[in-house]
């Protein structure tokens, strides 16, 4: 037990699950429970902050310092709110739907791979665990739309199937392309690998990541798989399910306080694993940028520690801004917990970027960055655009990506094996 | 401008500048038809009634506005009915008259014979009086319908 | 009042709809109550569908749920006194309101307001029109899905709303003009002060453009979405900007000037296919010419009295007299019968919503759910004026 | 300018266009928002809020002639005023004066129509009370303005 507890301290060749070393498997679950959760909640904040500066407001700023203390209000509320179960719902099923959809939302997570080792396993064939256990959610919203027994949740959870339905297709075509680039890796013999984990490896090795990959197939890809995630979560301009102005909030309608905050965290996590798939596939996942450019020691030092000065930077910030605060005794609480909160990020980033800390966990951050710059696309978005019509999302789905998914994926293999085909054309002659 | 249309026509005059007819009621419908068929009074602006409380038998007044975009000029139309007497409608002329005439079943109580959905448009279904009518205090309500559907003795 | 609903449209809902909601799931047909309480039918109407999966076959509006029996207040109050009460029909462009009627009155009296007090009255009513525009396309594009434009619209009409408070002393309803003129004028620096106001606004303007106007999901949103012809325009009594875009080259502000609008020069937008897009293309440019009327009105703003002689207790003489003007949403018209005495004897108004909303039923018959949110913003209705 | 518009399309110029507006307006200088019990309006001179019964700032007299034009003018009936004819001057005194301010729109006739300047519609906003009955304003209160609120979080 101790045993299991300390060796895999060491290991870095490994995950938990791999290793069969079940104690640490269980911690990662927790972690990655807990850190997906918490990250729900900053981000529950962070969009709205994001969301407001980008419509000329300021969001919430009374609860806490700049409101950081806004979800955890919120949280309260939501948990003492009445819980309403309409009369003619299908109680059973009313119950299962956001039970299920958290489920299936956090199931997906156990594949992520934050660092070579971190993750809580690593399957031969995680990125197909991933699409599958995703997909299962809309089972979940079909149920909650169904159980409401009224309209609107009707309507938004049909528009919800058919939409996740026509867009896995789309997303599907640019993952098998991203796929098919790790078999072109040197020493594979043409092997490819559904692995999550060794998605990533094969971008080391190829020295570049899938986006920048026989440019511009790579990128029209990931820019395949980046609209058909925003879809793939019911995120603006794709937010059909739960349109608010036309469906009232969707399939979720009938839902309140504790269960309604299910399906939100649901939504979040579904959000985060989408765009960790996106990272992993694309983004080169754990792996930091530049690596034959900016080669080295001291930039693999350098990047290392960028994360954590980052966080040192947003701590520094936290103080200007406390300093900035106007000096008004109703405003000294925000103050005071600003300063709080400055010096506790300070602590922290100086803790994350000190070497052996950094050396030890600087993937995971990279892999925590690029999704959170994912987060900030998904908001951005929201903040600009209209919405689809269902048929014209349908239009797009079937008509514009899956064609051009379809031919990126043929031309990606023709030019991938273009050195084979000449190598094998000169051997025949 | 004015037609001849018998003794149809009582009164044909100018007021301010607004030209403006009064007809019997039994040819309101010949009149308006050929007002947008010959004339090219082709938008109805409005339609509404007054009530003259005081006037013995046909007590109101149904007023029908009418614009030709061509000539650019405006028209009202005038009709006196008697209270509990129907018009028909000019739902089949001008299809802006459906609610316009709603409205005025709902604050007046004139029919319209002929109209598609006849019924209340801006009060509920089931409120007693109407209110646009001179003996309609302007603080009165239908208390029993407040009572039923609002479970409060005013709503005021 | 459920119950009875359901009485009346027996036939609208079927007879499967029983007492107690709808027991059996028919698969051929939904009925969706949208509203009154609803994000997107501005206000409390209340749309009732009937659909084939999200297919509109049909819609019924029921409205009224905002009635406060204007026209029966305007029976019991004085000429003077009923004006503060139309500020609050189309209480997103109240001055226009104000100035509808205050026109309708001094007709009946037969007075005219001094050059001074006409030109105040253009500068305002256009500005209330480029405020009233504003809160239309932020709720039209938020209905559409689009965020943000809410925000700047309104934080552009903000400063409208701040000339109107130092101008008159109130931010939405008004009550800016009285019968004859003005009760107030011009406060110090109001010219320059409007002047930077049209320098504000025109790049703004060209932001909401380039959100929106180029923008794939908007475009494909809103082309061919709603037609509505010029001659269903006319047969239903449409009028505004939803009459222009559908090619029909009318304002009253040109057909019939009224107040200084026969002095100023300006262009009258228009469509070409009736749809959301040219509507919203058509108002666009209405900002536009608005800005134009308000530069011109300001560079040669006269000076002079701002009130006609008008006397104290208005009493105008036994007659009859219908005035409209045109208004952000449409034609609103008065109709004003005087037996004499103080007060009016019959007030009607005919408020260009409530006649706009009627065509809601030909233009969404065949469209999707989703339509019929932009078409709801696209006939740009305010409730108090359908209600009043 | 047919090809002009498809690369337009493929490259998503109008989309990114309109990216560009939201993002340029992140900046934290853009917030319109008004934080409202810190940062408090600036009330133009014209406004009509709170209406207040002014006095005659030597003697502490009303400015009131009890001449009842307000309360006629008053699209609502809301003011009331009450005087009695004092037996030696022979003038009308204000003996009281109610204001329902629950009821008023703020049109300004009343302060139109008052002869004195007694009447004024002054510039407080902030009259939100707790109850209906508190809204009706007497002659006292309308004399000492309303009472002033202090914000403490």
């Amino acid at each position: 037990m101790f045993n299991q507890l300390t060796g895999y301290l060491s290991n870095t060749t490994q995950t938990p699950g791999e290793a069969a070393n079940y104690t640490w498997a269980l911690i990662y679950i927790l972690i990655v429970f807990a850190g997906v959760s918490g990250f729900v909640i900053l981000m529950n904040w962070g969009e709205r902050k994001l969301l407001a500066h980008f419509q000329i407001r300021l969001g919430p700023m009374r609860v806490g310092p700049h409101g950081l203390l806004q979800p955890i209000a919120d949280a309260v509320k939501l948990l003492t709110k009445e819980d309403i179960i309409p009369d003619g719902a299908d109680k059973t099923i009313f119950w299962m739907a956001p039970v299920w959809v958290v489920l299936t939302g956090f199931t997906t997570l156990i594949v992520v791979p934050f660092g070579p080792t971190h993750a809580v396993t690593d399957m031969n064939i995680g990125i197909l665990y991933m699409l599958g256990i995703s997909s299962l959610g809309v089972l979940g919203i079909i149920m909650a739309g169904w159980a409401s027994n009224s309209h609107y949740p009707l309507l938004g959870s049909l528009r919800s199937s058919a939409q996740m339905v026509s867009y896995e297709v789309a997303m599907g075509l640019a993952i098998v392309s991203a796929i098919m680039m790790t078999s072109f890796t040197a020493g594979w013999d043409g092997a490819g690998t559904l692995s999550m984990v060794k998605i990533v490896e094969a971008q080391k090795l190829q020295g570049t990541w899938f986006i920048f990959k026989f440019f511009p197939l790579g990128f029209i890809a990931f820019a395949i798989f980046a609209i058909a995630l925003i879809a793939e979560t019911n995120r603006a301009p794709f937010d059909l399910p739960e349109a608010e102005s036309e469906l009232v909030a969707g399939f979720h309608t009938e839902y309140s306080g504790l269960r309604w905050s299910l399906f939100m965290l649901a939504e979040y996590a579904g959000m985060f694993a989408v765009s960790s798939i996106a990272a992993t596939l694309w983004l080169g996942g754990w792996l930091r940028p530049f690596p034959n450019w900016l080669a080295g020691p001291t930039w693999d030092l350098a990047f290392a520690v960028f994360p954590g000065v980052l966080v040192i930077l947003v701590g520094v910030a936290a103080f200007y801004n406390a300093a900035k605060m106007p000096k008004l005794a109703a405003l000294k609480p925000q103050t005071i917990g600003l300063w709080v909160l400055g010096a506790i990020v300070l602590l922290l980033g100086v803790f994350l970027a000190s070497p052996p800390v950094a050396h030890r966990i600087s993937d995971i951050e990279w892999f925590v960055l690029k999704v959170g710059l994912f987060m900030y696309l998904y908001v951005w978005y929201r903040a600009t655009f209209p919405r689809y019509r269902f048929d014209q999302l349908m239009k797009v789905g079937w008509k514009v990506l899956l064609p051009i998914a379809l031919g990126v994926l043929i031309v990606t293999g023709i030019v991938g094996l273009t050195p084979d085909l000449a190598a094998w054309a000169k051997g025949a002659r | 401008m004015k037609k001849v249309y018998g003794s149809g026509i009582r009164e044909a005059c100018t007021y301010l500048g607004q030209n403006y007819l009064t007809v019997d009621s039994s040819i309101v419908d010949d009149v308006l038809q050929a007002y947008r068929d010959d004339e090219g009074f082709d938008y109805l602006v409005d339609l509404t009634a007054v009530h003259y409380s005081k006037r013995e038998g046909t007590q109101f007044d149904v007023v029908y506005i009418l614009y030709s975009f061509a000539k650019n000029t405006r028209v009202r139309l005038k009709t006196q009915i008697a209270d509990g007497a129907a018009l028909p409608t000019a739902v089949k002329i001008w299809p802006t008259a459906n609610w316009l005439e709603r409205e005025v079943f709902d604050m007046f109580g004139i029919r319209f014979e002929g109209h598609p959905d006849m019924k209340r448009i801006l009060l509920p279904d089931d409120w007693k009086g109407h209110p646009l009518r001179k003996e309609y205090g302007i603080l009165q309500q239908d208390t029993e319908w407040v009572h039923i559907n609002l479970g409060i003795e005013s709503a005021q | 009042m459920k119950d009875t609903m359901l009485e009346t449209n027996r036939d609208f809902y079927g007879e499967e709809w029983g007492e107690h909601g709808p027991t059996v799931l028919d698969a051929s047909e939904l009925i969706l109550n949208m509203g009154p309480q609803h994000p997107s039918t501005h206000g409390v109407l209340r749309v009732i569908l009937k659909l084939d999966g999200e297919k509109v076959l049909g819609t019924e509006c029921v409205i009224g749920y905002l009635h406060r029996g204007v026209e029966k207040i305007g029976e019991n109050r004085t000429y003077t006194q009923f004006a503060p009460y139309v500020d609050r029909m189309d209480y997103v462009a109240a001055v226009s309101n104000g100035l509808g009627y205050c026109q309708a009155v001094e007709t009946l009296i037969n007075v005219e307001a001094p050059p001074r007090a006409q030109y105040i009255r253009v500068i305002l009513a256009e500005l209330q029109r480029i405020a009233s525009h504003q809160v239309w396309l932020g709720t039209h594009a938020l209905d559409i899905g689009a965020m943000t434009p809410l925000f700047y619209t309104f934080r552009d009409r903000e400063e409208i709303l701040k000339v109107f408070e130092k101008y008159c002393g109130a931010r939405l309803t008004t009550h800016a003009f009285r019968i004859g003129g003005c009760q107030y004028d011009t406060y110090e620096g109001f010219e320059k002060e409007v002047k930077k106001l049209c320098d504000f606004m025109e790049p703004k303007f060209g932001e909401y453009e380039e959100l929106l106007t180029t923008n794939r999901i908007w475009v494909e949103r809103t082309k061919g979405v709603g037609i509505l012809n010029g001659d269903d325009c006319k047969a239903l009594g449409v009028t505004g900007p939803v009459l222009r875009a559908a090619g029909v080259k009318w304002d009253l502000r040109k057909a019939q000037p009224y107040a200084a609008y026969s002095k100023m020069d300006f262009e009258i937008p228009t469509g070409e296919n009736g749809d959301t897009y040219d509507r919203y293309m058509v108002r666009i440019k209405e900002l536009h010419q608005s800005l134009r009327i308000v530069r011109q009105a300001v560079d040669t703003l006269p000076d002079g009295p701002i009130m006609a002689k008008v006397p104290k207790v208005l009493k105008p003489p036994v007659g009859e007299i219908y005035h409209s003007i045109e208004a952000p949403k449409g034609e609103l018209g008065y109709f004003i019968v005087s037996d004499g005495s103080l007060q009016p004897y019959r007030m009607r108004i005919r408020p260009p919503s409530f006649v706009n909303l009627q065509a809601l039923d030909k233009m969404v018959r065949g469209m999707l759910v989703a339509d019929v949110v932009a078409v709801i913003g696209t006939l740009d209705i305010v409730l108090g004026e359908v209600d009043r | 300018m047919k090809v002009a518009t498809l690369l337009r399309k493929i490259f998503l110029i109008d989309l990114l266009k309109g990216l560009r507006v939201t993002f340029k307006y992140q900046h934290p200088k853009e917030i319109y928002t008004e934080q409202y019990p810190l940062e408090r309006p600036v009330i133009a001179e014209r406004y009509r809020g709170l209406p207040r019964m002014n006095v005659n700032p030597e003697t502490g007299e009303t400015l009131c002639i009890s001449c009842d034009l307000c309360a006629k003018a008053c699209p609502e009936h809301l003011i009331v005023v009450e005087s009695e004819r004092d037996p030696v001057t022979k003038r009308k005194v204000l003996k009281n004066y109610t204001f329902d301010v629950s009821r008023c729109m703020f049109c300004g006739l009343c302060e139109e129509a008052c002869s004195t300047d007694a009447l004024e519609l002054s510039q407080d906003y902030e009259i939100a009370l707790y109850g209906r009955e508190n809204l009706i304003l007497d002659l006292k209160r309308l004399e000492s303005g309303p009472d002033t609120t202090e914000y403490t979080r």
